[in-house]
Formats: structure tokens, C-alpha cells, sequence
């Protein structure tokens, strides 16, 4: 699976893309212009790019609550996502939803859930779905390692091996749940080693390395499209930021934890190979990251200038007509 | 006229929808042999015993422009699929703005009256009342089994299709052909002058027979059947209210919080209908206890003809 | 006196019951610190993110001796072990016909206010009161909060107890030592002869306040908090209406089959207080929509001074 | 573990018990003198017997809706359990839980349980409790290949796990879970390879092998007792009668393998062991049986000379003083 330096060039500015708009979001969130809760895709931005970059604009996503990434790496508009954080008529759910509840079903976002591991049976039908109409269209799910411990992680995993289903379940695992750790959480090292008890594929994958998340699940989405069935991949990562942006969860890791982390930054490892093959230069990648830079204020600006709902549009959509 | 049984009269409708819309899909853990002999196993699916897993496909199926039907069996079994009914199938189209349909159908069978205990005897539509965004019908007769479930299957929300389970062999008229039966619009069962009753899905027949004994002594009964719950006809049952001025809700449920508070508040909170009140409201419904196994003591449990009639007596006067 | 936050006066509950008591066990997925500290991991367990599991641990314990309490965040989280809770919990006592005791408290946050959207903005009370063999505690005040919860931890029944998010840091007067607030007694926050405002959780201080502004109008409210809802103290609710003759129900859950259905209903339904009626009952509630995450749309639904008091005018006639 | 020929006859004893008390619940169950619903355990009594042959009074189990064997095998007394099915008052549970919810703490057994996967989550709970009396009781939870189709299944196993406690698995593999076929619902032949994923043991019994059940329980009781956490058994087994003795659901079940597994009779495979190394005579096992016989019989008429419940006890406890 070659890939070419315009690719790369376009992960990268992927993954620079979800850094900077989720750097501006927790701007904005402390600032308090954007409401709620909102949890940070910072440190896990390889997961999203790498494995929507095998991905065609029919294929389908299911996301969670740390979601914006996923978003923005299966092509989200910007502008639209960042008007739902602030809770304007122009964003995605019309300001019904928020940061835990985005969805474009046009590019195939089936939205982001605020219940852990809820996504997972809604994946399973999705793919269900791409079966029964025939084509080869393929559903990735992606979960936290946290929602391997609900039973709907279980019943789904099942139902989607029994049905061979055309379906990549992408684990983040990012060692925590909020505040529990996964290693007190469950007595296997490898979420991937549980795909045995579905008869799957489960591969551990460097979540940091886009390279490798790319090609793993690049291979698992042919399996999905030529019929043999679902994968488990386990990708393993780190968050740098606290499990949300609002301060109240106590952050229970070790600080020399996050920093060795933080050391293994995915978008410090593109460049590296950005920089050793000659594709970019640090001069280009400036240029790049000033590039984001604007479109993510650009979103901002859109925000702003975008009205607020009517209070009454409370009352809309609870029923599709 | 044609008289079917409650069950025939869902499979048919079952049967002609999935004709119609190659889009249906059926799912539960033993679907019906017909359905599946007819439609194949791939639009008609066994599932294994995880209702979370396969309730919560239907939605993903739904989101991706199918049609499915999820069949829980017992009501009960709602229970270990509850965040996929009310955090996900419920609140989708609202959290994402309207932007796609969630046409869903989940069918559970309720009712207590066959010592089955606590577990199985329950009947707890009115919790999922409490859920914008579904959609809850209660038929009663074969007609509006067969009626409601088409409309339940053609609607583009999560529809929740609450089935008595003592009814499955009850007969009554079903036409030859299509028919709908809107959701959200009552049915006067029986016009009367003196007593509306509420009844909901078997308490309906109940009433009915309330009625023609009561007819003696005298008493006219005006016999209402919500048939949906949600939506739920506040019209027709304020109406009949302002009509007698005397109103009975019988349902087999816990009375606490169930549908039949619903229905005395939407009446005693409307003005105009509150005027015309001339005696406090009766709820004729389960104690709230769990539905016990032993005959004598669910037969206790389970409102019945001498409960309705006193009730009737009771806002009466007499 | 001595002022605690809502949040403190439950944690001092905790501390001071499981000091009295061995048997006492805690199991979250984030275990109060201050609790850890005192009683260790054995007692104070954190838990994977697997809530049907340890719900029904909390039984199992319960059913060998224990007294735990199972503290799942927030109230949505609920609907992932509902079957542990209404199924389980709530009925083995009554399946098993009384030969064991089920003493456990469910601890969850409830409430909308802060832009969480529909999943993380819900008060199902009222769909667990449909449920009998539960207990539910709803306090208003820091001061119910440590009484209503050591009572909860001293009961011999699962116990839900409901705490707003919203008031966690709300202060109020606790004394020293040791006291308790029975399940099942209502309290009259504030006497008055006009109109009975009864108000859960929140909507108790906005009633207050609306009854302050009222005031100068001349109009006198009495505020009636239930502070348990299961049991509910139906005789001071309807002791209170039977003075006043109107009644206005306020909770910020969604009005269908809602607590404030079962107020209105039990007040609608007692041929006493009935006959004092002069006024239809009303209702302040959520609209029959998800919580919207939106500000504008949020503020919206959720009840507030300006729609109590527009109830309470309208109830007056005026 | 040697095995006297005194016990032997005790295992062979309780498991003609459970087979003549189910003949005799059907044959009331079909004469509508027993109401509701009723799950046959014939078939299976090898299992119950033998896992509870290593168990103490003071162990507790915790049981599933075909729940007889379960009570009997742990000691119960055929009267009170007759009683309860008769919905009489001195029934173990007066009347109020019939078939599916018998229980009877006194003997540690926790409760039958109409729920499939109900039970686990409950049975890991009275495990912890055993953890934290400090004693070295130990807890079976019996459930259904059927359970293992629940979220619940997952998360208590994995609960069990990380928390080390003194619990048995022990899934009764009948191959079906009333119309689901184990094989089109899971992609594993065998439950016990699921036990992997929660990194404890999983062992495949022959459930229709009495010693063998014995065996295998034994050992992961003293597993248990001996603070090394919980086991996953898997006992092979069948049931002979349909899913319930009421008719309405259909027995899907092909009848050529419903008479392979009646040849492997779990009481037949003990008859031959005790003839063979001349425990009993044939004539001293009809003895046994007619003794066995007579028990059920009392249970009967003490069951038909109970009162039934006043209609009023419905009203009490719905809540514990
Ligand atoms: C059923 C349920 N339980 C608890 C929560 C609270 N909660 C929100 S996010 C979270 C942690 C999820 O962990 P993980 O799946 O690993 O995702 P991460 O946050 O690490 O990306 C928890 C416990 C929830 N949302 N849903
Ligand atoms: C949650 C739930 N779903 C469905 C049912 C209906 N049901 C009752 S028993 C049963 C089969 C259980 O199979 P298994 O666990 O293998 O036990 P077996 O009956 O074979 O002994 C089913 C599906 C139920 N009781 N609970
Ligand atoms: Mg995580
Ligand atoms: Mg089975």
C-alpha cells in the first residue's frame, strides 16, 4: 500500500487541522463561549486521520464523545462544527446537539453519543445496512477503551462476526475512562486479544504512528469490503488534555505518564518523516499551519456571526414529519 | 365481516407492509415463521438473546434508509435495552437537528393475568411516555392491531407497539385489504351520557362489559380508547369529559405515574373541561406492587369488572 | 448555623454512615477521595465502566448481609442496568415473598441547565416511581440531602436517590451530629392561603422566589417540597389544596406521566380535596421535547419564575 | 478426589429427585394444577448435582428461570418448592414467584431469575460479599448458553476477574436458548474459550457426565476458596423437553438430536457406573426411585393441603421493614 508525498502532505494537514481546532475549542470553551462539555481529541489525531484516510465518502462512521476528530477526518465542515459548539442555528444538529451529539449523515457522520459504548450496536446496524443494500460500502466504529467494559461492546462485537459484517471496530485506547484506568478496569492487556471471543481479527496498533494506523486499518477495511467480515483494531494512544475540558473530574494520571506521552507526538512524528523524505520543509509546514490557522478562525467567525436558535426552536424535530 | 385474531391481524399487517416496502426488516430472537418463509432470512433475521445489540442496529439500520421492525417479545425485555430505546432511538432525530429519519418499529408484548410474576406481567408504557420522541400505540381489537401497526410501520419516528399478551387469540372484524388507523386519534368504544371511562388495550373490554351491565341500573357509560398513547387524543378525551362531567381511567398498569395520571391530569389541568367536572376523577388500576404469581392474589391485582362498576358508582354517587 | 454545600452535606452523610455501620460499601466508577481515604479500597470500590454489573452487585451484596451504595453518575447512566434496577432491585424482595432484605441506595445527578444536551439533561424520576419496590429521595436543600440520605442508607429497600446537578454548591443551614429526614414527609417551604405550589428539586427555590415577588401583589403561595416521591406524602399535598383550593405543579422533567401527572392526579382524585378545588390544576414542566443543548433553546424548556408565575395568576384567575 | 461409593449414591439419588419432581411439575403443569410457566430441567441434572456435590451450606449459588435442579441439587425441600409452583402460601416465596423465582436464602440459594444474564451481575455481588466476610465460601452462578449472549455475561465476568473473587461460571451449554441455536448466535464452538478474555479459566465439562461435573467443579471450588479468583465451566448438555412446558413456542430442535442426547442419559451413564462397580442392584435403584417417588408425592399433597393466598397478600412486601 504506497503512499504518495501528497497524501502524506494531506494526512498531515488532517491531523494539524483537528490540533488546531481542538486548541481552539478549549480556548473557547474556558472562555465560556462555548457551553457544555467538551472532550479533546489533542494527542489522538492519528487515529482518526489514519483510519478515515482508507475510507470512501459513502463509507460510514459511528463516533463518541470525543468525537471532533473523527469528524473532521471523514470531511466535516469546519465552520458548521464549530457553529454547533457554539450553539447556532448553522450548526450541524441546528444547535441542538453540541460537541457529544454532532452528525453529517451527508458524508456518512452518523454522529457523535454522550453513552459510553452506545455507538457500537447503532454501528452494527449500519453495517447491517451496507450488507443488505449490496454494495461495498464498510462502517468503522470508533470507541474508547472505557466502552469495552459495557455489555453492548459484547453483544455487538457478536452480532457483527455472526453476520460477517462489512465493519472495522477502531478502539482508541487511550489507557483511561474518565478516571478509570484500564488496567484496573479489565485483567487483559490487549483490548485486541478479546476479538478471539468473536472469532475476529484483533491487531494492536501504534494510535500514534499514522503510517501504521493507516495501513492496519486499510487492510481491515479489505476484509470488510471483500466480505470476510469484521476486524478488532486496538489502537494505542493518549490524551494529552483532562478527560473533558471542564475542570471538575480530577485528572488521576501520572504527570510523567502524560509528558512521555506527549513525547510521542503524532504530528512531531509526521514531520519527522515529512522532514527525512524532503516532502515538506519546516518553512511549508508554517505555511500549512497558518493555512489551518485561518480556516479554523474562519469557523470561529461563521460561529459568531451566525444567529442563535429561537428559543421556540426547542420545539422542532422532536418527530421527523 | 372477516374476523381475525389479534396475532393474525399484526402478521398481516406485517405481511403486506414487508410486500410493499422492500425496505422492512425484521429482527427478534424467534421471528415469525410466515415472515420468514415469505421474505428469507436475510430481511427476516434471527438474532442472538442481546436485545441492546439488535434494538440499537434497528436504529442504524433506520438511519441508513431501512425500515426495521425489532421484536423484543416480552415488554420486560425493554429493560436491558432501555439506553438504546430512550438515549438513542428516542432522542436521535432531536440531538441531530432533524437531519435524518428514524423510522422504527419495536414490538413487546404487556399485560399481567397469566401468573407469570413480576418480571414477565409488566406493563410499563408510561415510562417510555415520559421519552419524547417515540411514539407508543395500544391497540385493543384486531382492527386497530392490524390498522395502528401499518401506520406504526409507515411513520418515519421509533414507534413502540405495545401488544397485550392475553389477546393474541381474541377475534374481531378486520377488512379485506389496506387500511390505517391514524396515530393519535381515540375511539369512543361507546357513547354515553353519564361516566366517560378511559380504558386502555384488554381494560377496554372490560368497560365494554361495565357498560352493558350497568345500561340496567340505568348508568350510560361513554367508553374511550386512546389507542395511542403517544401521540395521545387529549381532544376526544377532554371532549367526552366536558360531555358527562364524570370520568374512570382503567388501565392494568401501576397506577403511579402510569398513563391513567396522565389522562386525569391532562383533564383536571384544562379549564374548560374542569368546569364541567362534577365529581373527583377515579383510577381504576394495578397497587402499586409487583404483579404477584399466585392466582388468587394477581387476580386481586388486576382491575376488573366489580373495580370499574364500583368506580362508576363511585363518581356517580351512589 | 453551619452552612454546607449540597455536595458536602451528602459526602457527611457518607462519612458518618460508614463509620456507624461495616456493612457499608461504595462502588463508582470515581469514588469520592475523601471516602477512599478513609475507608480504603475495600469498602470504596472503584468499578470499570460496566454499570449493569456492579448495579447488580450492589443487589447481591445486599442479599448477603451488606449495605451498599452504587453511585452511577448521572441519572442517564441508568438506562444502560435499567433491568438491574426495575427488574432486579426493585422486585426481589416481593418475587421472593419478603425472606430477605434488599438495603441499597442508587446515587445519580439529574437535571438540565447546563447545555449537556438531551442524553445528559434528564430527570426520569417519574419513570422509576411507575416501578414499585423503589424508594426515591429528590432533596431540595442541603439539609434534606444529608437527612433524606442517611435515612435512604438506613432503609431496608433500594432507595434512588435523585440529586440535582445543578446545586451541588448550593449552601444551606446543616446542623452538627447526627439527625434524619423520614422518607415519605413532605415539607411546606413556605405557608400561604392563595395557591399551593408544589416543586421538586430546583423548582422548590424558584417557587420560593416566585413567592417572594408575588407577595407584593398580594398573593400568599404556600410551597409544598415532597423531598421523597416514593413514598410520596399524598395527605400534604392534598391537606395543603384542600386549604387553598389551587394547585400548580413545577418540575423540570417533561410533563407527560411526570411526577407532576401523579400530583395532579392524586390531588384530582381525592373527593375531598377535590370538592375545595377552585381552580383547574397546573401544570409547569418541560415541554414533551429532549433537552435542547443550545442556551436560548435550553433556557426555554426549563421551567422558570416567569412561567410559575404566570401559572400562578392563571390558576387565580387573573 | 476420591469418590465413596455412599456419595455416589447420594448424587445418584438427588438426580432421580429432580428428574421425578420435573416429570411431575409437567404432568401438573399440563393439567393446569400448576399455573404460569415452567423450564423443565430433565436433561440436565448431571450438572446441578454435580457442581453442587462440591459445595457447603454456607456457599451460595445463584440460579436462571430453569432453576428446579439448581434448588433441589442445593438442598431445598421438595414441599416448599411444590408449594411455591401450587402458588400456595407456604410456598418458599408465599405464592408471589412461582417457578422462575424461587429462592431460599436460608441455603444459600439466591434465586431463580426470569431475565436471561440477570443472575450474573447478582452472583458477583454475593461473591464480593464472600471476599469481604473474609470466610472461604464460594458462589455459583448457573446460567444458559443463552446468557452468554448478554452484555451482562461480559461485564460480570470481567468484574469477577479484576476483583479476584471466589466465584464458579458455570454456563449449562444446552445448545439452545429457547429458539436460538447456540451455533448460528455466537461464532465460538465453545463458551469456555471466552473465558480467555477475562483472562481466567475456561474448562469444557461433559454435562451429562456426573463425575466428571464433580470433577470439574471441585476443582474450580477449590480455585475459588483458595483466593485464585473465578472459573468459566462449560457443561455440554441437553434438555429433552421443549424450551417450556407451555406449547406455545415451537421446538425448532431436530428430533433425531433430541433422541442422540436422550441415549446419553445423565441418570442411565450413573446406573451403569453403579452396576458395573456393584454400588447398587437394580432392584435397591428402584427403591431409590420409589422413595424418590413418594418425596414428590408428599410435595404434592402438602402442596394441595396449603392454603392459597388471601387476595390481600398481594399487598404486602413490596417493601422490607
Ligand atoms: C454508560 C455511561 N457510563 C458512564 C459515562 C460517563 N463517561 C463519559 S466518558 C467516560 C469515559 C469513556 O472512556 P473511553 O471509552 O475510554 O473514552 P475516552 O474518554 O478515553 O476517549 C465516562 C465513564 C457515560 N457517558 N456513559
Ligand atoms: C433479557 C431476556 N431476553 C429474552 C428472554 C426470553 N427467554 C427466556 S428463556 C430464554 C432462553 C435462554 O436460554 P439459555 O440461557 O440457554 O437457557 P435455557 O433455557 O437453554 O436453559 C429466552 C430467550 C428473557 N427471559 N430475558
Ligand atoms: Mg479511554
Ligand atoms: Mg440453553
Amino acid at each position: 500500500m504506497p503512499l504518495d508525498r501528497e497524501e502524506l502532505v494531506h494526512l498531515y494537514q488532517q491531523m494539524v487541522t483537528i490540533r488546531r481546532f481542538e486548541e481552539r475549542t478549549s480556548e473557547e470553551f474556558q472562555g465560556r463561549a462555548i457551553p457544555g462539555i467538551v472532550h479533546s481529541y489533542i494527542g489522538q489525531e492519528a487515529v482518526a486521520v489514519g483510519v478515515c484516510a482508507g475510507l470512501r465518502r459513502d463509507d460510514r462512521i459511528v463516533s463518541n464523545h470525543r468525537g471532533h476528530g473523527h469528524c473532521i477526518a471523514k470531511g466535516a465542515d469546519l465552520k458548521r462544527m464549530m457553529a454547533e459548539l457554539y450553539g447556532r442555528k448553522t450548526g450541524y444538529c441546528q444547535g441542538k446537539g453540541g460537541s457529544m451529539h454532532i452528525a453529517d449523515f451527508g458524508i456518512g457522520m452518523l454522529g457523535a453519543n454522550g453513552i459510553v459504548g452506545a455507538g457500537l450496536p447503532i454501528s452494527v446496524g449500519a453495517a447491517l445496512a451496507a450488507k443488505l443494500e449490496g454494495g461495498d460500502r464498510v462502517v468503522v466504529c470508533f470507541f474508547g477503551d472505557g466502552a469495552t467494559q459495557e455489555g453492548t461492546f459484547h453483544e455487538s462485537m457478536n452480532l457483527a462476526s455472526i453476520w460477517k459484517l462489512p465493519i472495522i471496530f477502531a478502539c482508541e485506547n487511550n489507557l483511561y475512562g474518565s478516571t478509570v484506568s484500564l488496567r484496573e478496569a479489565v485483567p487483559v492487556t490487549d483490548v485486541a486479544s478479546r476479538a478471539a471471543a468473536y472469532a475476529m481479527p484483533g491487531v494492536v496498533v501504534d494510535g500514534n504512528d499514522v503510517l501504521e494506523v493507516r495501513r492496519a486499518a486499510a487492510e481491515a477495511v479489505a476484509r470488510a469490503r471483500g466480505g470476510a467480515g469484521p476486524t478488532l483494531l486496538e489502537f494505542k494512544t493518549y490524551r494529552w488534555r483532562g478527560h473533558t475540558e471542564f475542570r471538575a473530574i480530577p485528572d488521576n494520571r501520572p504527570p510523567e505518564e502524560v509528558e512521555t506521552w506527549k513525547q510521542r507526538c503524532p504530528i512531531g512524528r509526521v514531520e519527522q518523516v515529512l522532514l527525512q523524505e524532503d516532502i515538506l520543509t519546516r518553512h511549508q509546514m508554517d505555511e500549512i499551519d497558518g493555512r489551518v490557522r485561518s480556516l479554523v478562525e474562519e469557523a470561529v467567525s461563521f460561529a459568531l456571526a451566525s444567529p442563535l436558535p429561537a428559543p421556540e426552536d426547542a420545539l422542532s424535530d422532536v418527530y421527523s414529519p | 365481516m372477516r374476523e381475525l385474531t389479534f396475532a393474525e391481524a399484526a402478521l398481516e399487517a406485517l405481511v403486506e407492509e414487508f410486500r410493499r416496502d422492500g425496505k422492512t426488516i425484521y429482527m427478534s430472537t424467534g421471528p415469525p415463521a410466515p415472515l420468514l418463509e415469505e421474505f428469507g432470512p436475510e430481511r427476516v433475521r434471527a438474532t442472538p438473546i442481546s436485545e441492546s445489540a439488535f434494538v440499537g442496529a434497528a436504529t442504524g439500520l433506520a438511519g441508513c434508509g431501512f425500515r426495521p421492525v425489532a421484536d423484543l417479545g416480552m415488554a420486560t425485555f425493554m429493560f436491558v435495552a432501555t439506553d438504546q430505546l430512550v438515549n438513542q432511538a428516542a432522542k436521535i432525530t432531536y440531538m441531530f437537528g432533524g437531519q435524518a429519519r428514524f423510522p422504527i418499529v419495536f414490538r413487546v408484548s404487556v399485560g399481567a393475568g397469566r401468573s407469570l410474576a413480576a418480571q414477565h406481567s409488566i406493563s410499563p408504557y408510561s415510562m417510555f411516555m415520559n421519552i419524547p420522541g417515540l411514539k407508543i400505540i395500544l391497540p385493543s381489537t384486531p382492527y386497530d392491531m392490524k390498522g395502528l401497526l401499518v401506520s406504526a410501520i409507515r411513520d418515519n419516528n421509533p414507534v413502540l407497539s405495545f401488544e397485550h399478551m392475553a389477546m393474541g387469540r381474541v377475534k374481531g372484524e378486520v377488512p379485506e385489504g389496506d387500511y390505517t388507523v391514524p396515530l393519535g386519534q381515540a375511539r369512543v368504544a361507546r357513547e354515553g351520557g353519564d361516566v366517560t371511562v378511559v380504558a386502555l388495550a384488554r381494560m377496554v373490554h372490560e368497560a365494554l362489559s361495565v357498560a352493558d351491565e350497568l345500561q340496567g341500573e340505568g348508568i350510560s357509560l361513554e367508553v374511550v380508547d386512546p389507542r395511542t398513547l403517544v401521540p395521545l387524543d387529549k381532544e376526544a378525551i377532554r371532549a367526552s369529559v366536558a360531555k358527562t362531567g364524570r370520568l374512570v381511567v382503567v388501565d392494568e398498569a401501576c397506577a403511579t405515574c402510569g398513563a391513567a395520571a396522565e389522562i386525569a391530569a391532562l383533564v383536571a389541568e384544562d379549564p374548560h373541561t374542569f368546569s364541567h367536572l362534577k365529581a373527583s376523577i377515579r383510577r381504576v388500576c394495578a397497587p402499586d406492587v409487583p404483579i404477584p404469581y399466585s392466582p388468587p392474589m394477581e387476580a386481586y391485582v388486576i382491575p376488573d369488572k366489580v373495580r370499574i362498576a364500583a368506580a362508576v358508582r363511585g363518581v356517580l354517587g351512589r
